[in-house]
């Protein structure tokens, strides 16, 4: 693993308002003037700085051959990033949507995932795949989808999905940074969210594969990701007027799955609802709710329960919020979480 | 007709070098080093009068209604849309071209070919407006759903022109894609298939220049794109996209052929986006006005006009009464996209499946309570319902 | 849905052994015979009969239209198949093994999946894509894979599992007959599993989404599907010398899901394990044991255990016995169903 | 060297088709109509006799090597074997042409390439026998993974010839690819990404005639597969696949130009697989045996070995003395792999990432624990550890 020394000194700079798009182009900056073997390439990364503008200023800075605009062909955008990988170099793909990473699917699963279990080590493969993906943002059909049971259920790729600005910069430097390949799902309907950040010195990079409580309680346990964790957060808030307590714990990574956070969190609770956008079934929530009753069955009060997309196609954008688990959805979980039983 | 009956196939065996014969003759199959062209040629003195002025009023319609859908996103009628302004002739001679019973399969980028065939213009632009995936049923307008992925709607063109072949109905699909699209695997695996099965269909690759901001050389460094035809075994033909004539008798010709059994054609448009990729799109950033002022010059309403007035097929009364209709319709669209789309959230499950699964049931049972529960605070506030 | 009305018959014929593959060649013969619009479409399937021979004769008894060997190119032949659907044929896909569908899968995630709901019902896709799928029978790399999550992770497809000759051909006929699309999954390792079966008239076919109990018993439930069904049916015998009575349950469809049969049985038995060949993590048994959990909470003695292949890459055929779930890790799991909390 | 400095790409702007040029001149890139021959044709004359030779004692080590590799699937040594009987040619001149600092990109079938580059043959058929998915260090070798599914090494080929130009090294990627891959829609991105990068890279494309049973008729209407370079904007070359000496002169031909920043080039060779797909296939299901034989009169060895001794480079002796290594090296083979591989099932834990998870790290200590039971056992019954 390379080091990511520029990230890891104290937070210094002052902090100004900073959107997640804007933290994510930052932490690509920072790789790339950092290790001269980091390469972005994708559609319209380059002379447009991508269609969110995440890899704005890029190729004007480090040249096309470092931000490189390629022909519209997924595969082959990923498979020459193989290609590179094996040569020494660290590359950084965007697939423009979530839906538009689907045509790179063997490249990922036959070989991105398996080379350095293939090789026994001699040959792994640094590459980080930014997917844009997610709904909420009001996209028609193919640009909202939320893929990430695919690249969970997927032994030999890291998945970790950025909630904060902070952690946009941070798990994206530490993405870049791992010698194993990582699916880095960016909640499109997060690009714009702001926080008090400072680019001049961001916080300590932490390795991937710690979740993190961001609000304690003691009533139940919310355990979410990535789109949903503001969701969360305020149906925290709102539960509060019900008399519940609720901890929120944001994963940040699937893979791996701190299983210690969480389970500690629920231990403490004894109550747990998984929050995501995913479709329910075959979805994220049931690995997880299925590993914490595994590992705290004798603190349960009640199952875990699971607040997930329905089991549909994503709706057209008129019809999305219908879809998507809102904070009524999720107090109405925690509602069913057995309270009587406490008496 | 079995793939074995093809001339060529039935008699292949591998065969050692020395008697070693292509299994088609490459000559045909290359395009002509320039993009065909009708207007201000000598071609044009055979081009039908009749359809030529109905190229043109369906030219200005087709312009009119790319200027309108564009207003309909600034007004938050429609969620996005991709303009063909520029390419107004492809759209058109795509959707002339065709007999009813022949299918249509559009891109992304295509609600006027899918207008011009005769669709409404509501109902092309439900995707883009965003209450439905599709407006309309594909099977009765035999236009198949705008299609975004890029290239995947080829090879569903291929199977239905082979499916159509097969159960023995004089059948042509027509499937259009961007240049951009060309490079992706699909394209490639589609025109395979079409060539190996001798599909009646017809590939049109609307060269624009550009893929969102990536200029055609950054995408192939072929000599041209209607120059891959010949690596599937099919003719290629390059034409002057901006000639609405040119392009309809190309696509004419390539129809004929696949009704004629003799398979797919491969046809390179040659063409400029004068718009933005999307409303969302800001072209600025990509590419020099100068260059969309060259175009602005070989605009495809301009060619022809010039040709027809020139003619005297046209004068400046016809001109009027063009741009009338054309505006009635605009109006008419404008009012149509001002009401408010009527959407049941309980059709969320209703086409995914046949048949509900119990899953889908309970779900669907969940979110009937969640509405009821909405509906009864709209009351009490005494607010609109939103379902 | 086409009737499958000489699947209906019956059992009248003799019963000789057969093998599942020979079942699932008789499945598409008599839905070819009957139904002039089911079309074989994949490569090697029709002058060869696929590498598994499973179509063998097809193209010789309905000619090279009805069966079709096509160019090697597996998104092309999905999507080929789907404009043959749309076109009111019912196409039949082979998919050559597991890991060679993965180049289609955005053809199946963004059309097949999709084109029934995208077009309001309109457009229903009744395709059925073929997959020879799983381990165990020491194929090389990318032969073994397990892919069901995928599938099962994707609203809109149907994923069957066959795991008797009996079902290969009932469940075949009826996916075949759908009007919904189905991921038909094919357990390499059973494919030359006999059993008594007389292919003259074969059993009536169910409808697809039944569940079944394969043993009765009242101990516990294993809950499996597919190639791990002669596994847990082992164990269960097994099992008896220690003297547990294990019920056995075979999903035999993923999507859809029966949960009225598999809640019935843990609740019967207050204790589950789920067992299945692919990995794990991400796999289809944490939905499984995540649905139990809401279904079942009080009834259950110990939370619903997994037993799975490793979180790792396919093994290759030499080591691949030490990462199948076997007796002795179906027999270990359900020693730790907390039996002392019996007493 | 950018993209953009690409000659023509520096250029590039779209021009109305009034002023339209093609990118590039298709007229160099097209193939002769001829697969290219040497040995028994006039241009034999001004090949190396050095090089002749060295070809010819590795076709006969290579024949050997295939014959002893599918006896070595019946003694259950080997789980299966693709062989490359009658490919030698394209197998050996591959590895031959490149320079030790190249990469080779080798399909499934392509062993004999990599033992011919110098891999030791156990490691080269660690995948074939079963115990690991590769038995030697691509890096150390330059030699890419045997790869399984179809042409999906392609790209990679490219991305790491590309990644090698932009670091300024003097390395060139061949990639071996079938008949039946050059349908895959990876072919496709594949070849398309490395002429618009110029990325320095050699396309083999063995014409065997059939992908398993599927003949080339039903895989493809080109003309030739080399017509698909066109298309792509690069030279597309067809040679004898036969024989050797053109496979070499074509390809060091297409390196060179690769070398001198030329960019890529597609080669397709016409040859014939004489053994079944694999020991696992039964080919006479799908060809005639007169087919075989019309090839076996066209056998690289014959071939070769008829120049050689018709112009006095080569006696009986020689014949002999290179059939006598042949037979050492196959000797060697054999008892090479009668050896059982040691194996630890604890590997498979410990390259699946950089860092065992926590999860991992369990299975990995259940797995230890069942082992350690069954040793006990085996013990216990005085049987030998497996492990
Ligand atoms: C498979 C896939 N990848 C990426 C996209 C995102 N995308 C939408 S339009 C577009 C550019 C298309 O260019 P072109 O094919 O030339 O068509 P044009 O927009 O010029 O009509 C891209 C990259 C997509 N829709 N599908
Ligand atoms: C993506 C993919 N699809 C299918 C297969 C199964 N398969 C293995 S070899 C083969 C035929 C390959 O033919 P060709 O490319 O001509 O190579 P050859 O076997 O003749 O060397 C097939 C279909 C595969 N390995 N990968
Ligand atoms: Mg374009
Ligand atoms: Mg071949």
């Amino acid at each position: 693993m390379t080091t990511v020394a520029a990230a890891a000194g104290e937070r210094t700079g002052r902090a100004k308002p900073a959107t997640m798009a804007q933290a994510l182009g930052r932490a690509l900056r920072d790789s790339m003037a950092e290790d001269p073997t980091v390469h972005v390439l994708g559609e319209d990364v380059g002379t447009l700085g991508g269609v969110f503008r995440v890899t704005d200023g890029l190729a004007k800075e480090f040249g096309d051959d470092r931000c490189t605009d390629t022909p519209l062909a997924e595969a082959g955008i990923l498979g020459a990033a193989v290609g590179m990988a094996m040569y020494g170099l660290r590359p950084v793909v965007e697939m423009q949507f979530d839906a538009f990473a689907y045509p790179a699917f063997e490249q990922l699963i036959s070989h991105v995932a398996k080379m350095r279990n293939r090789t026994r080590g001699a040959m792994p493969l640094p590459i980080t795949v930014r997917v844009p993906y997610g709904g909420g943002i009001g996209g028609v059909e193919h640009h909202s989808d939320s893929s990430e049971a695919y690249y969970m259920a997927t032994p030999g790729l890291h998945v970790v999905v950025p909630a904060t600005v902070d952690d946009a910069y941070g798990l994206l430097r530490a993405s870049i940074a791992s010698d194993d390949p990582v699916v880095f799902l960016e909640p499109k309907r997060l690009y714009w969210s702001k926080a008090a950040w400072s680019p001049d010195a961001p916080a300590a990079v932490e390795p991937i594969g710690r979740a993190v409580v961001r609000r304690s309680g003691r009533s139940a346990t919310l355990i979410t990701y990535g789109p949903s964790l503001p969701v969360c957060l305020e149906a925290a808030e709102a539960a509060t007027a019900e008399g519940w307590d609720l901890e929120v714990v944001d994963l940040r990574s699937l893979v791996p799955f701190d299983d210690e956070t969480v389970a500690a969190s629920v231990r403490r609770t004894g109550r747990a609802v998984v929050v995501h956008e995913s479709s329910g079934f075959g979805g994220p929530g049931g690995e997880i709710a299925a590993r914490i009753t595994e590992q705290c069955f004798h603190h349960l009060e009640a199952p875990v329960l699971r607040v997930a997309g329905f089991d549909i196609p994503y709706p057209p954008p008129m019809q999305e919020r219908h879809h998507l688990p809102g904070v009524d959805r999720v107090l109405d979980a925690v509602a069913r979480l057995q309270w009587e039983a406490e008496g | 007709m079995t793939v074995q009956e093809l001339p060529g196939a039935a008699a292949y065996r591998p065969t050692p070098p020395p008697a070693w014969k292509p299994l088609t003759d490459p000559a045909p199959l290359l395009p002509d080093p320039e993009p065909y062209r009708v207007l201000g040629t000598e071609a044009a003195a055979g081009a039908d009068p009749e359809l030529l002025l109905r190229l043109y009023a369906e030219l200005v319609r087709g312009r009119r209604y790319n200027a309108q859908a564009t207003a309909l996103t600034k007004q938050g009628r429609l969620a996005v849309y991709p303009s063909s302004t520029g390419q107004e002739a492809c759209e058109i001679a795509a959707a002339l071209v065709l007999e009813e019973r022949d299918w249509l399969f559009p891109s992304y980028r295509d609600t006027l070919a899918a207008v011009a065939r005769g669709l409404d213009p509501v109902e092309a632009l439900t995707l883009l407006r965003g209450d439905r995936h599709t407006g309309y049923d594909p099977r009765e307008h035999r236009i198949a759903p705008l299609c975004t992925p890029l290239a995947t709607q080829l090879p569903h063109a291929v199977g239905l022109a082979h499916a159509a072949r097969l159960k023995g109905d004089d059948v042509v699909a027509l499937a259009m894609v961007g240049d951009g699209g060309t490079s992706e695997g699909d394209f490639h695996e589609a025109l395979n298939f079409a060539a190996v099965w001798r599909a009646p269909v017809v590939f049109l690759v609307q060269n624009n220049g550009f893929a969102i901001s990536v200029p055609l050389a950054k995408q192939t460094a072929a000599p041209s794109l209607a120059h891959k035809a010949v690596g599937y075994g099919m003719p290629g033909r390059l034409v002057d996209g901006n000639d609405a004539a040119a392009v309809h008798e190309v696509l004419a010709d390539a129809m004929a052929r696949a009704r004629r059994g003799e398979g797919p054609t491969l046809v390179e448009a040659v063409t400029y986006r004068m718009d933005a990729h999307t409303n969302a799109d800001d072209a600025t950033r990509y590419r020099v006005d100068s260059e969309v002022e060259a175009w602005r010059a070989h605009d495809p309403i301009l060619l022809l006009e010039r040709e027809l007035t020139g003619r005297g097929l046209l004068d400046e009364d016809g001109v009027r009464t063009v741009r009338e209709a054309a505006e009635r319709m605009a109006a008419g669209l404008r009012e149509q996209m001002n009401a408010d789309p009527v959407l049941d959230p309980m059709d969320l499950f209703s086409h995914v499946y046949e048949e509900q699964t119990g899953q889908l049931r309970e779900q669907a049972a969940r979110l009937r309570v969640e509405l009821d529960a909405e509906h009864d605070r709209h009351d009490e506030s005494g607010a609109e319902d939103v379902r």
